[in-house]
């Protein structure tokens, strides 16, 4: 029972942090910071789901498999991550920040 | 949604966007096809649709640009033939069977057949293995035969991928300095586990899903990662396109000689029953050489076309204009 | 061994295609193979041609019966399409080595075989097969390698109009697969036969006349009938001359067969014309097509291209044969697809001779070449007189029978129709006649030599072939009329 | 009516998408877009095929001891198939496009066009 309570806690948590990455993915400001939400949606609240669906199905094949899912995930996503803002940053686009700086300069 | 997918690529203008949504469409088939119990489909509309079509059609993209323009001409006459086109299909399924009713005759007539006696007839539990290789095995090797002719009409026209001469064409761009340590150690752990994975969707086919076609393509993009992070130069050491036509060859033979062996053992062409002393072993060692057969044929295909569109954004090609007057008299 | 020729006459060209692609270098040696095995095709094709006027003969494959495995299914019909298909595959690989030297790159020759020994069993495999999803796919490797031998052309328009019959091909194939998995839904079989029967009872099904529509469709593009013949003209006068053969003589034949198979076998006469009319569509569309592509063709500047169009045309009177559903209509039909096969072979045989001298086969470069070339230009005219339909050609024979199934129906009309478009064809061939023998070239100075016998043998044994099924028509007419009359009788 | 409506409507929306594929094949001028389009229409092609399989209550079919209803085989087979066909058919149209750009320096169908009209053009000022 409590590994049930446990398990539904995981799970919503990982659906909240899905949620607020979704959110993010569309109200911030640049590229970079856009990666920075998508990226949270992929590892944190991914990882929390599948923690959540492992202690539901127990000690099984399942859950096997779903470690493995979570390890797959944790080892591509950042590294997908990586290579899209790196892949970005080489064709020249450049953080929010940045770019503010510069106008500022401009106009001073 | 994937209405909505649809509608958008008919809309935007940017190739890269269409592409990727293309790739995202056939994602959302590979759902529904799962939510149909179309297991071996979705893998394979998820492998291909969304994996290596979409990497063709990037590679293209590099060549052809990334923009399209905007269309021309009118959109009322297409539009009037889709719109006609699409009323009759709709006007023809009122006469359809309905969705899923167990009473349709799809399901009457031959289906039963392979879902309750494939088991004892071939022997292996995934029906879709046992119709796909054995009841339609010509289908599978007509399938095969369409693949190599695919890489035939992409070698004749792009030209046999070849390893160059000189070292220094290896441009600043590609290979393992310009990747970065992240992407080369994170690249070097996943392929193995990736060929794992194929070896394993390979071998077995015929309990869950998966099968030789599918196999090719995971160890393709094995390859194309590998492409992509260390370079085509280095892959191209790694594996030598003269060695792929010939593989891609040979898996063709595999599957032709499987089927002649059974002639010369006194069966039809691919009937495995004959090809050992029980059918059903006869079955099984057919099913698994047919199966390599494909395996290796698309595996070695994918990568060669990948090759040959890579390679060719710096071949050239010579065309003659049609009107020389100056080729003189031969010979 | 013997009982295996259905399927040693797809299956031999698909495997000796791998070891044509791994020796793509040598491409003599690809040569060879190709033509040894396109005789051995030959060899069992009319071997067949002979059992099958036994009795139908039936090859399970994979050893599984008939509706849950695939079969190969010969009769009368289907055994006369895989002669005419073997035959001029036989002649025009041997053709093929002199003639892509000067058309085709080095690199590409061994390919060029690889995909035409595909094309050939993709072919074949369309014309012996007897499941509808099977022909799905054999239609599709006949159709990869159609695309990749135009590309091969020398000339960039032929990547345009190649790329063009892909789009259109591809549509084409996709209402097919639409119209199958149509039929699939309401009969729950995918067997040709076990379709005819279980098609019986549902005549009034709103689905089957729509899946019966798209497969229309679906032939009708690959066919080039009459508004979706847009892929044909470009196609076949931008590939290689070959390859143009080879396509002309062969390729619209298969779409034909496909077509009288689903019509009168499948689907069933009762269905397809009694019910639904659809000989009149044939009889329109056959006839828009005869004069359409005739009026266009006079008005070409390439010579392969106004061939292009003109076969167009005689597609219109293959259906115009069809369309008029009577014993001599689809006795003209069966033996126009024969005999068209044997002219334009000729006549693109004899073009492609001049392209290897001239280097193209544009008409206003032609002029004069009738004394450079005389032996080449004496086949074309010979040709030439086959295809507008004098007595003594095969030409004329099919026209006959056309003529004598029209007044059988008292359609005086239509009679007069197909004698104004035989005007025409004399129109068009007269142009390059009157260019090549009477006009002297721009440049006098332009000389070619008589194109090399490699090159004239397959020629003027396909005109030989024309005159000698011209003269001595019984055989095939008696055939012709016999696969008519069980056509006829056959859907009832 | 209702139930024709229940029955149909996924046949319904694999048409819908066929002709949205249909629709960019004839009507886009850019001819990657063409391609695109194509294997729209031919995916929505498979989705019709596999809702034909699809039996109510039925599991894939793979044979498992507790299970009596399995989805139709056959019309998956099928789609494997015809899956590889569409991408080999991709792969070739693919690679025309790249020669095409390399030949005519565009992939808008109606360049190509013009370019190829004006090719023709010298040649009829020869013969005036």
């Amino acid at each position: 029972m409590l590994v049930q309570i446990i398990s539904w806690l995981l799970i919503l948590s990982g659906i909240f942090f899905a949620v607020t990455s979704a959110v993010g993915l569309f109200r911030l400001p640049d590229f970079f910071a856009r990666v920075h939400a998508a990226g949270i949606g992929d590892t944190v609240s991914a990882a929390l789901i599948i923690l959540g669906l492992m202690l539901n199905s127990g000690f099984t094949l399942i859950s096997i498999k779903l470690f493995y899912i979570l390890f797959l995930l944790w080892f591509t996503s950042p590294i997908s991550s990586h290579s899209v803002v790196k892949a970005a940053r080489h064709s020249g686009l450049e953080p929010f920040l940045v770019e503010k700086e510069k106008t500022n300069r401009k106009t001073d | 949604m994937l209405a909505i997918t649809a509608l958008a690529v008919i809309r935007m203008r940017s190739l890269f966007a269409v592409v990727i949504l293309f790739g995202i469409y056939s994602l959302l088939t590979a759902v529904l096809f799962v939510v149909l119990d179309a297991v071996d489909v979705a893998f394979t509309e998820a492998a291909v649709g969304a994996g290596i079509s979409i990497v063709l059609m990037l590679g293209t993209l590099l060549i052809a640009g990334r923009r399209a323009d905007a269309d021309t001409h009118t959109p009322l006459l297409p539009l009037f033939i889709v719109v006609i086109t699409g009323a009759v299909l709709v006007w023809g399924t009122f006469d359809m069977p309905h969705f899923a009713d167990p009473q349709d005759p799809a399901h009457q007539h031959v289906a039963p057949r392979y879902i309750y006696d494939s088991l004892a007839e071939i022997g292996i539990p995934n029906m879709v293995t046992s119709v796909l290789a054995s009841y339609r095995g010509f289908d599978t090797f007509g399938e095969l035969i369409v693949v190599f002719t695919a890489l035939v009409g992409v070698m004749a026209l792009l030209g046999i991928p070849e390893r160059r001469q000189s070292r220094r064409q290896v441009s600043e761009k590609t290979g393992p300095e310009f990747s970065g340590p992240i992407l080369t150690i994170g690249a070097s752990w996943m392929i193995p586990f990736i060929v794992l994975f194929a070896l394993y969707v390979q071998f077995h086919g015929d309990f869950g899903p998966g099968g030789g076609f599918q196999a090719g393509v995971i160890f393709c993009s094995a390859f194309v990662l590998y492409a992509l992070i260390f370079g085509i130069e280095l892959t191209y050491k790694t594996v030598r396109p003269k060695l792929l036509i010939l593989t891609s060859a040979s898996g063709v033979l595999l599957y032709a000689g499987t089927g002649f062996v059974s002639i010369i053992l006194d069966g039809n062409f691919l009937d495995y029953n004959v090809l050992s002393n029980t059918p059903k072993a006869g079955q099984h060692l057919g099913i698994f050489l047919v199966e390599l057969g494909v395996g290796i044929t698309v595996a070695s295909v994918l990568i060669l076309i990948f090759f040959s569109i890579v390679q060719s954004r710096k071949r050239r090609y010579q065309m003659q204009p049609d009107n020389h007057l100056d080729s003189q008299v031969r010979e | 061994m013997m009982t295996h020729g259905p399927i040693l006459q797809v299956v031999l060209p698909l495997l000796v295609a791998p070891i044509c692609f791994v020796f793509s270098r040598f491409h003599r040696f690809c040569w060879i193979v190709a033509c040894v095995i396109s005789w051995i095709g030959l060899f069992i094709s009319i071997r067949l041609f002979f059992q099958a006027e036994q009795g139908v003969i039936v090859y399970e494959l994979g050893g599984w019966a008939a509706p849950w495995g695939i079969e190969y299914v010969i009769d009368r019909l289907n055994a006369f399409i895989l002669v005419i298909i073997s035959a001029v595959a036989a002649i025009v690989f041997p053709y093929s080595l002199t003639s892509i030297k000067a058309e085709i790159d080095p690199r590409q020759r061994g390919l060029y075989f690889t995909c035409m020994l595909l094309c050939l069993a993709g072919l074949l495999g369309i014309a012996i097969t007897g499941d509808a999803f099977n022909l799905f796919v054999l239609l599709e490797i006949s159709s990869l390698s159609t695309y990749t031998l135009i590309a091969l052309g020398r000339d960039r328009r032929a990547l345009a109009s190649s790329f063009q019959y892909l789009i259109m091909g591809t549509i084409g194939a996709t209402f097919i697969l639409i119209s199958v998995g149509l039929l699939y839904s309401l009969t729950g079989t995918l067997n040709m036969a076990d379709l005819a029967e279980r098609t019986q009872n549902l005549h009034t099904s709103r689905t089957l006349k729509v899946a019966y529509s798209f497969l229309i469709v679906g032939i009708g593009l690959k066919l080039a009938m009459f508004p979706l013949h847009l892929w044909l003209p470009n196609a076949y006068a931008y590939a290689p001359s070959a390859v143009t053969v080879f396509l002309a003589s062969t390729a619209t034949k298969v779409a034909i067969y496909v077509l009288l198979r689903f019509l009168f076998n499948v689907f069933g006469i009762t269905f397809s014309f009694e019910l639904l009319q659809t000989e009149w569509i044939l009889i329109g569309l056959g006839l828009i097509s005869m004069l359409f592509a005739s009026i266009v063709a006079v008005f070409q500047q390439n010579i392969k291209r106004m061939l292009a169009y003109s076969s167009v045309a005689q597609v219109g009177y293959i259906l115009l044969g069809i369309g008029l559903l009577n014993i001599n209509g689809l006795t003209a039909a069966l033996l126009h697809i024969f005999n068209h096969a044997l002219i334009k072979g000729a006549l693109f045989m004899s073009l492609g001779a001049i392209c290897f001298r001239v280097g193209n086969t544009e008409l206003k470069n032609i002029a004069g070449i009738g004394r450079m070339m005389p032996w080449t230009m004496a086949a074309f005219v010979a040709g030439g007189i086959s295809l507008i339909g004098i007595p003594s050609s095969v030409g004329f024979i099919s026209k006959w029978f056309l003529i004598l199934a029209a007044i059988e129906k008292g359609w005086w009309p239509i009679v007069v129709i197909i004698s104004i478009c035989s005007l025409i064809a004399v129109a068009y061939i007269w142009r390059v006649i009157e260019t090549a023998y009477f006009k002297t070239p721009q440049d006098s100075g332009t000389r070619y030599v008589e194109a090399p016998l490699s090159l004239l043998i397959p020629t003027w044994i396909l005109v030989f072939l024309n005159y000698l099924f011209g003269t001595s028509a019984t055989f095939t007419i008696d055939f012709a009329a016999t696969t008519a009359t069980l056509l006829l009788g056959a859907g009832r | 009516m209702i139930d024709s409506i229940v029955g149909l409507y996924n046949y319904w929306i694999a048409i819908f998408l066929m002709m949205a594929g249909f629709y960019t094949v004839i009507a886009s001028d850019n001819l990657v877009k063409k391609i695109v389009g194509l294997n729209i229409f031919q995916t929505s092609v498979f989705i019709l095929y596999i809702s034909l399989g699809k039996v109510e209550g039925g599991s894939p079919p793979i044979v498992s001891a507790n299970i009596d209803v399995y989805s139709n085989p056959l019309p998956h087979v099928l789609i494997l198939t015809a899956i590889v066909v569409g991408v080999a058919t991709t792969a070739l149209g693919l690679s025309l496009i790249i020669r095409i750009k390399k030949a005519y320096g565009s992939v808008e169908e109606s360049d190509i066009i013009e370019a190829d009209q004006q090719m023709l053009e010298p040649t009829q000022d020869e013969k005036q």
